[in-house]
């Protein structure tokens, strides 16, 4: 072999801490080494150029580039080989910059280090073998996981580019958190208003499905050709018979059932369609509260439903779909506030959560638009903000900042002065936090024209004294302990990642963070991407966004899917395990632990053999480390290529 | 009890290519593997504490056509195995079982006669129950049999064919095995042990008897040990390679040995290799409650995972 | 010279593509100072990490081996992590009869997000590993000590 | 360790003077509850506040001392029932494994040495875990019915949450359990971890008043008949400077302030002379009033019963 070794600079953050120029000497002194040397930035344009002359001028079949991870650019060199007519998996990459220059400041200790993790890059290529792509066709339908507004921006950008859309929700209607503001900031228009056109959108759309009540069960099988399975929960109603007419609601008996689209801001039936504009606009039972579940009879709804709708005898069903890409837009939840015992920790009616003032607030909400204490009904007059209540916390393991509490703690504020013409609204915050098109501005208005009162201090004790709340805090611009009389406390809520976001991550197979967050492929590069390919990013499941974040990341994880599947043919890739038929002797452990059920047993000559198929192999390697006699090799990860990098080093 | 296994032998005959089991041997003291496909070759059948080896080792060759087999309890474990791997089908073998009082190891015999037996040393040889009594150039020696019992009897869990199609004779009662030979090997510290294998593993001639002798290496003709691709050993006179092979096949071995010992006692100069497959053994009950052998529905523990593991102490850090 | 005389260790890392590499790529960028003594070698998944490939290593004079994967259920490959997490286990015990320490080989997981945990994972190891004497190594056999005199003639 | 084998007990130098009344009680109910309390021979001050101040190596030596002493006596598990040592005394155990702290604070031991195992509660924490609320009920010859307590903690029972594992720092409830199991009325009372203004009674006094003068304030707005404490200063505070702050603002409250052991004690019908309430300064008369006429009510609602 005739191999070429390229040891970048990477400007300083590798030659700061490591000897470039020496690693590319004595790297001449490895076997079938023809070529090496260093250069400033490998992967800039006059780098690659670089490998593709000397390719031609030594005659190069092979190239190790030691730079920054493979994980970043060994998708940039691998083109560049190939445009050099070298086979693209004929390249090895050493990573010393994320694993050496970046973590220590030893030079002779990094660049002795650098060498060693060249010298198994050369070791593995001298065993590399040419890999060629195949190609396989795939489903031209995505699944968006999640109705919220970026679920519903990524299903329109995919359904209008005419792609099949499958949305899945978990609860009864779409529209997600957006659904149940009063108002957005920093414009003060209408949730409802702006959102509502667009849920209809969804519900009309013929490249349309909503399953609605539904929740991903499982998935298998790999980009362009995902089966999914979606458990549609029992609703006890038939959706293809009820007509949304809310009778059944109107005559339940059980009223006192609690309100989930209102945050439990009043109370609502058992059976009872979430709001309004719901889409699907269907009748849903909730069993923890019907009688006919739990005192075994009522039987009220199924008498004076007009279309025979009800059901309870429903069952949950499982649904098989195809689909090519998914996109995960699962949104977030907030974060358990009561861990604060010195707000009350739930024990005080008149301390709510920032989205249950947002429902008291709500023209469509329970009190009619009309803003008043869930303890006595009376009208607030003095009503105090707390910022950061479960955001930039270490103690209770939220260190960050939720992003839009500030936003829309101002436009609490501004619009309790709309209903309350003769109300104070009093502010505690760490930092106001307002980037974006005329969000600073807007936080000013409602200190400047609402006459807001911004504290810059933290909150430590509510406690309620007669028909009131004490709000002692701190006043740290002033440096004294400031107490406030309060009718109403609202806590502005960190956001934290939606319930059970781990576990859909791991049926996703992708990444998430320590908070629950899915993780995204690139920080900066990758933003929408995970390191699964065909599963998409979009919304707060990545990480705490407002409402134009969550849009704009909708149509781009949109763009995506669009782009993915514009393509016929998908190339799989050639990383996969092969059966050497010679060496098998068809015992089938291969076969038992392949998570994909990608090998089978097949007759050769008479002989139980195993074989790969090719198009279902992901690459995992399990079959190779599980065969005793290694005649299953994971192409590009083979024994033998593995074994002379531990050889490599080794004493030996 | 002879009799019984060969009438049971000879009944089986007509439905099988063979019946393996165990016949006469070099000498006295040793007996052979015996294949068995005539009713007049069964006269020369060979049991009790002479049959020692484990004669499911020659079962994977026969897929595809049906076969018996006497077996031991330990050797019925290796079958049960072989069975739950799919290494042999349930309905091609005729098993039939008998309870075993345990086996001799010639090693101790020739400790107990103070010289290495070479084969046709023994003239003649009688057994009771407790005593054996050799002869070696017209001159007899009588030894307690518990005395020249092979090690792996003195903790047989399994006595009786864990599976069989015919039983002859009344099933024995089952020992314990409390893992006193590794305890005792543990006795020696970290260093030690090294110092122990480096020693031992230098007279291994890499023969391969010991992977020979496994009822349960399925890799037979296409072992790692002499391959290029993949090529996991180099052939020099190495005392680490020949260790290295000897935790390739305890690895390949984990959760699926079913402790015969055939590979210690195949061993032609005396390495008790037996040690690495039982650690494995140990841990593989510890940590799976797994005991190989002992049921064909079961998936060896290596093949299989459960999301949970409760056993298993992982290190925080 | 593969390590440092007397100032660092042989230590061999096999970590899956997804997450520990990812995380060991989170503890550069987040600059996470490590002792330099670990050399990383790319696998796809733990489950394709062979136990002998370990065995192999401390045979061969590595003072020590770590393995880290992704979180259990948080498999790129959804089951690998669960095999190799046996597979490891069972290893770990073997090594002591041959007098190798368990010491000398952990496993862990460590996802693509934590690169603080990476970096507290090798510091650590590496300081257990430099508590420990040098790995016992086998003296090469007079075959190939003789070729090897004979390449340097 | 169960109630059968003996505490060490600790009583702090408060017991032997201001909170003498604290320290009396305490053995009387603990004695009634079949709680054995052996006293630590030769004891010395845990340090208090001063010594943390000045040098922590010191400090910790002041309380390690402590450990010293009982472990040479076999004794182990310790408790107090003041919560200013039990946190010394947990900082002591704490910083003796400290690798700066440790070596230094051992030299000041003389030749003794801390030996493994040692651990402090509070005596009200022990009788939670101890004893049952069936226990405390069935002990409760004179339950405390109708009475209406302020449970009040002060800030360093609970606090800080790491160290004094007391349940949740912001509100605990182990009070509330012992008094209701006792008979009483407790009320939910927002403040009881507050600061009472502490040891800044003199140097600055005002703000004693204002801090404690809330808490009055606050339990007497709830309709409080006591308020119960478990901190000497507390009590302090809260019952001698009532007068004090009571001028401060033009108040007129006269507000029992009890240790939950003195109500315990009354619960149990225990000698007043034990229960040392005649140490109080605000009167607990209207307490001991109150718990009459309750009694007296439920008895004639009895003879009424029994005559009908």
């Amino acid at each position: 072999m005739r191999i070429g070794v390229f040891i970048c600079h990477c400007g300083t953050n590798i030659g700061a801490t490591v000897d470039s120029a020496g690693v590319a000497e004595n790297a001449k002194s490895l076997p079938d080494v023809v070529f090496a040397t260093d250069s400033m930035y490998t992967c800039s344009e006059p780098g690659q150029d670089g490998i593709i002359r000397a390719i031609s001028e030594h005659a190069l079949d092979g190239v190790v580039v030691a730079a920054c991870s493979p994980r970043m650019h060994e998708p940039t060199f691998r083109r560049a080989v190939e445009r050099a007519g070298v086979n693209r998996y004929m390249f090895e990459m050493a990573n010393i910059r994320e694993h050496v220059s970046w973590i220590g400041k030893d030079k002779e200790a990094n660049s002795n280090k650098a060498f060693e993790l060249v010298r198994i890059a050369v070791e593995k290529l001298r065993r590399n073998r040419p890999l060629t792509p195949k190609y396989f066709p795939s489903t031209k339908r995505v699944l968006v996981i999640g109705g919220g507004v970026a679920g519903i921006q990524a299903a329109l950008d995919c359904a209008d580019a005419g792609i099949e859309v499958i949305m899945v929700e978990r609860e009864p209607s779409i529209g997600g958190k957006m659904a149940k503001l009063d108002k957005t900031f920093p414009t003060v228009d209408c949730s409802s208003c702006i959102l509502g056109p667009k849920m209809v959108d969804v519900a009309q759309h013929p490249k349309i499905t909503l399953y609605a009540c539904s929740e991903l069960e499982s998935v298998s099988g790999f980009v362009g050709n995902f089966e999914v399975v979606i458990r549609r929960k029992a609703t006890c109603v038939d959706n293809t018979k009820c007509t949304g007419c809310g009778l059944c609601a109107e005559k339940c008996p059980s009223k006192k059932s609690f309100d989930r689209f209102n945050e439990g801001v009043g109370t609502t039936t058992a059976i009872n369609i979430p709001f309004p504009q719901a889409i699907p606009k269907k009748a849903v039972i909730d069993k923890s509260f019907c009688r006919q579940f739990v005192k075994g009879k009522c039987g009220v709804c199924a008498k004076v439903c007009p279309t025979g709708a009800i059901s309870y005898e429903q069952q949950d069903e499982l649904l098989t779909v195809q689909v090519g890409a998914m996109v995960a837009a699962t949104g977030y939840d907030l974060v358990d506030w009561k861990v604060y015992s010195e707000y009350g920790g739930g024990r005080y009616p008149d301390v709510v959560t920032s989205l249950q003032y947002e429902r008291m607030m709500s023209a469509s909400g329970p009190f009619g638009g009309h803003i008043k204490r869930l303890s006595d009904g009376k009208e607030p007059k003095n009503v105090v903000f707390i910022q950061c209540v479960g955001s930039r916390d270490v103690s209770i393991g939220r260190p960050y900042c939720s992003g839009f509490c500030c936003m829309y703690t101002a436009k609490q504020a501004i619009l309790t002065k709309d209903h309350i013409p003769d109300s104070q609204s009093y502010v505690f915050y760490m930092d106001i936090r307002s980037p974006g098109k005329g969000y600073d501005e807007f936080t000013r208005r409602a200190q400047e024209e609402y006459g807001t009162q911004y504290i810059r201090g933290r909150v430590s004790l509510i406690y309620p004294k007669g028909d009131r709340y004490i709000v002692r805090g701190v006043d740290t611009l002033a440096g004294a302990q400031v107490e406030v009389e309060a009718d109403l406390v609202v806590l502005a809520v960190g956001v934290e990642a939606a319930a059970n976001s781990p576990h859909l991550a791991e049926k996703l197979r992708i990444s998430y963070d320590k908070f629950g967050f899915f993780m995204e492929s690139h920080v900066k590069l990758k933003p929408i991407e995970t390191n699964t390919a065909g599963v998409f990013l979009a919304g707060c499941s990545q990480g705490p966004k407002d409402i134009p974040s969550s849009v704009a990341m909708g149509s781009a994880a949109a763009a995506k899917a669009i782009g993915l599947l514009s393509k016929d043919m998908l190339e799989s890739d050639p990383q996969i395990a092969q059966v050497n038929i010679n060496r098998c002797v068809g015992c089938g452990k291969c076969i038992n632990v392949c998570p994909y059920k990608a090998i089978r047993e097949i007759d050769f000559r008479g002989q139980a053999k195993a074989e790969v198929i090719e198009a279902v192999c992901q690459g995992c390697g399990l079959c190779n480390a599980t065969c005793p006699q290694g005649a299953v090799q994971l192409s590009h990860f083979t024994d033998n290529q593995i074994l002379a990098e531990v050889e490599a080093l080794c004493r030996c | 009890m002879d009799d019984e296994l060969k009438g049971a032998i000879r009944k089986v005959l007509p439905d099988v290519d063979c019946v393996i089991g165990w016949g006469p041997g070099p000498d006295p003291l040793r007996s052979a593997p015996f294949f068995m496909r005539k009713p007049e070759e069964v006269d020369a059948f060979v049991v009790g504490p002479l049959a020692v080896n484990n004669p499911a080792v020659f079962l994977p060759e026969y897929k595809g056509k049906k076969v018996g087999i006497v077996v031991k309890g330990c050797d019925s474990r290796s079958v049960v195995q072989q069975i739950a791997e799919g290494l042999v089908k349930r309905e091609e073998v005729v098993i039939i079982g008998f309870p075993c009082s345990g086996v001799v190891d010639i090693q101790k015999i020739a400790a107990q006669l103070g010289q290495d037996i070479e084969p046709g040393m023994v003239t003649s040889l009688s057994i009771s129950s407790d005593k054996l009594t050799v002869n070696v150039k017209d001159t007899a020696k009588t030894m307690d049999m518990a005395d020249v019992r092979a090690d792996k009897c003195a903790s047989c869990q399994y006595p009786n064919a864990v599976v069989s199609d015919e039983f002859v004779g009344t099933p024995k009662e089952g020992k314990t095995d409390d893992y006193a030979d590794l305890a005792a090997f543990e006795e020696k510290s970290i260093d030690e042990r090294f110092a122990f294998w480096e020693q031992e593993m230098s007279r291994c001639i890499r023969c391969y008897a010991c992977r020979n002798a496994c009822p349960l290496c399925v890799c037979r003709d296409h072992c790692v040990a002499t391959s290029r691709e993949p090529h996991w050993l180099n052939q020099a006179d190495s005392t680490r390679e020949k260790l290295f092979f000897q935790l390739i096949h305890a690895t390949h071995l984990a959760g699926r040995c079913t402790g015969c010992g055939e590979c210690s006692r195949a061993c032609p100069v005396g390495i008790p290799v037996g040690l690495f497959k039982r650690t494995m053994t140990r841990a593989a009950a510890r940590l799976f409650d797994y005991q190989a052998g002992t049921n064909a529905e079961t998936v060896p523990p290596l093949q299989t995972f459960a999301t949970e593991e409760p056993t298993i102490k992982e290190r925080e850090w | 010279m593969s390590v440092l005389t007397g100032k660092e260790r042989r230590i061999v890392g096999f970590l899956c593509n997804w997450c520990s590499y990812g995380g060991a790529d989170t503890a550069g960028v987040g600059r996470f100072v490590q002792p330099t003594d670990l050399r990383i070698i790319r696998v796809p998944c733990s489950g394709r990490i062979n136990p002998l490939f370990i065995v192999k290593a401390l045979l061969g004079g590595a003072d020590g081996v770590l393995v880290s994967g992704c979180h259990p259920r948080d498999c790129h490959y959804a089951e690998g992590n669960f095999y190799a997490r046996r597979r490891l286990e069972m290893c770990k015990n073997l090594l002591p009869l041959v007098g190798i320490d368990p010491k000398r080989f952990e496993y862990t997981w460590v996802s693509a997000s934590e690169g603080q945990r990476w970096q507290h994972v090798v510091t650590e190891f590496t300081k257990q590993i430099h508590a420990l004497p040098p790995a016992p190594v086998f003296p090469e056999s007079p075959e190939i000590e003789r070729l090897a005199a004979c390449a340097g003639e | 360790m169960s109630r059968n084998e003996p505490f060490g007990y600790y009583p702090g130098c408060s017991g032997q003077g201001t909170s003498a009344e604290y320290d009396s009680s305490t053995r009387a109910v603990c004695a009634e509850l079949g709680m054995k309390l052996q006293d630590l021979e030769d004891w010395n001050c845990c340090g208090s506040t001063p010594a943390h101040t000045v040098d922590h190596s010191l400090s910790t030596a002041l309380s390690a001392r402590n450990f010293v002493q009982a472990g040479k006596q076999g004794l182990f598990d310790i408790v107090t029932p003041c919560p200013s040592c039990l946190k010394n005394m947990r900082v002591a155990l704490r910083n003796m494994s400290d690798e700066h702290i440790g070596p230094q604070a051992s030299k000041l031991l003389g030749g003794d040495t801390l030996q493994e195992g040692h651990t402090i509660k509070s005596v009200m924490q022990v009788i939670h875990e101890q004893v049952s609320a069936n226990e405390i009920a069935a002990k409760s010859i004179r339950p405390l019915e109708g009475l209406k307590v302020a449970p009040y903690y002060g800030c360093l029972m609970s606090r800080p949450q790491g160290l004094m594992q007391f349940g949740d720092p912001e509100n605990p409830m182990v009070m509330e359990e012992i008094l209701a199991a006792a008979g009483a009325e407790v009320l939910p009372f927002p403040l009881k971890v507050e600061c009472c203004g502490a040891s800044m009674g003199i140097p600055l006094n005002e703000a004693v008043t204002r801090l404690s003068g809330k808490i009055i304030d606050l339990a007497a707005a709830l309709g409080a008949d006591v308020i119960a404490v478990a901190c000497p200063l507390c009590q302090m505070n809260l019952d001698l400077r009532q007068g004090q702050i009571n001028r401060a603002h033009k108040t007129h409250f006269q507000l029992p302030v009890m240790y939950y052991t003195q109500l315990l004690g009354l619960a149990f019908a225990l000698p007043h002379n034990e229960l040392g309430l005649d140490k109080l300064v605000v009167d607990p008369q209207p307490v001991l009033d109150k718990l009459a006429n309750q009694r007296r009510a439920v008895a004639n609602a009895m003879q009424t019963e029994g005559a009908a």
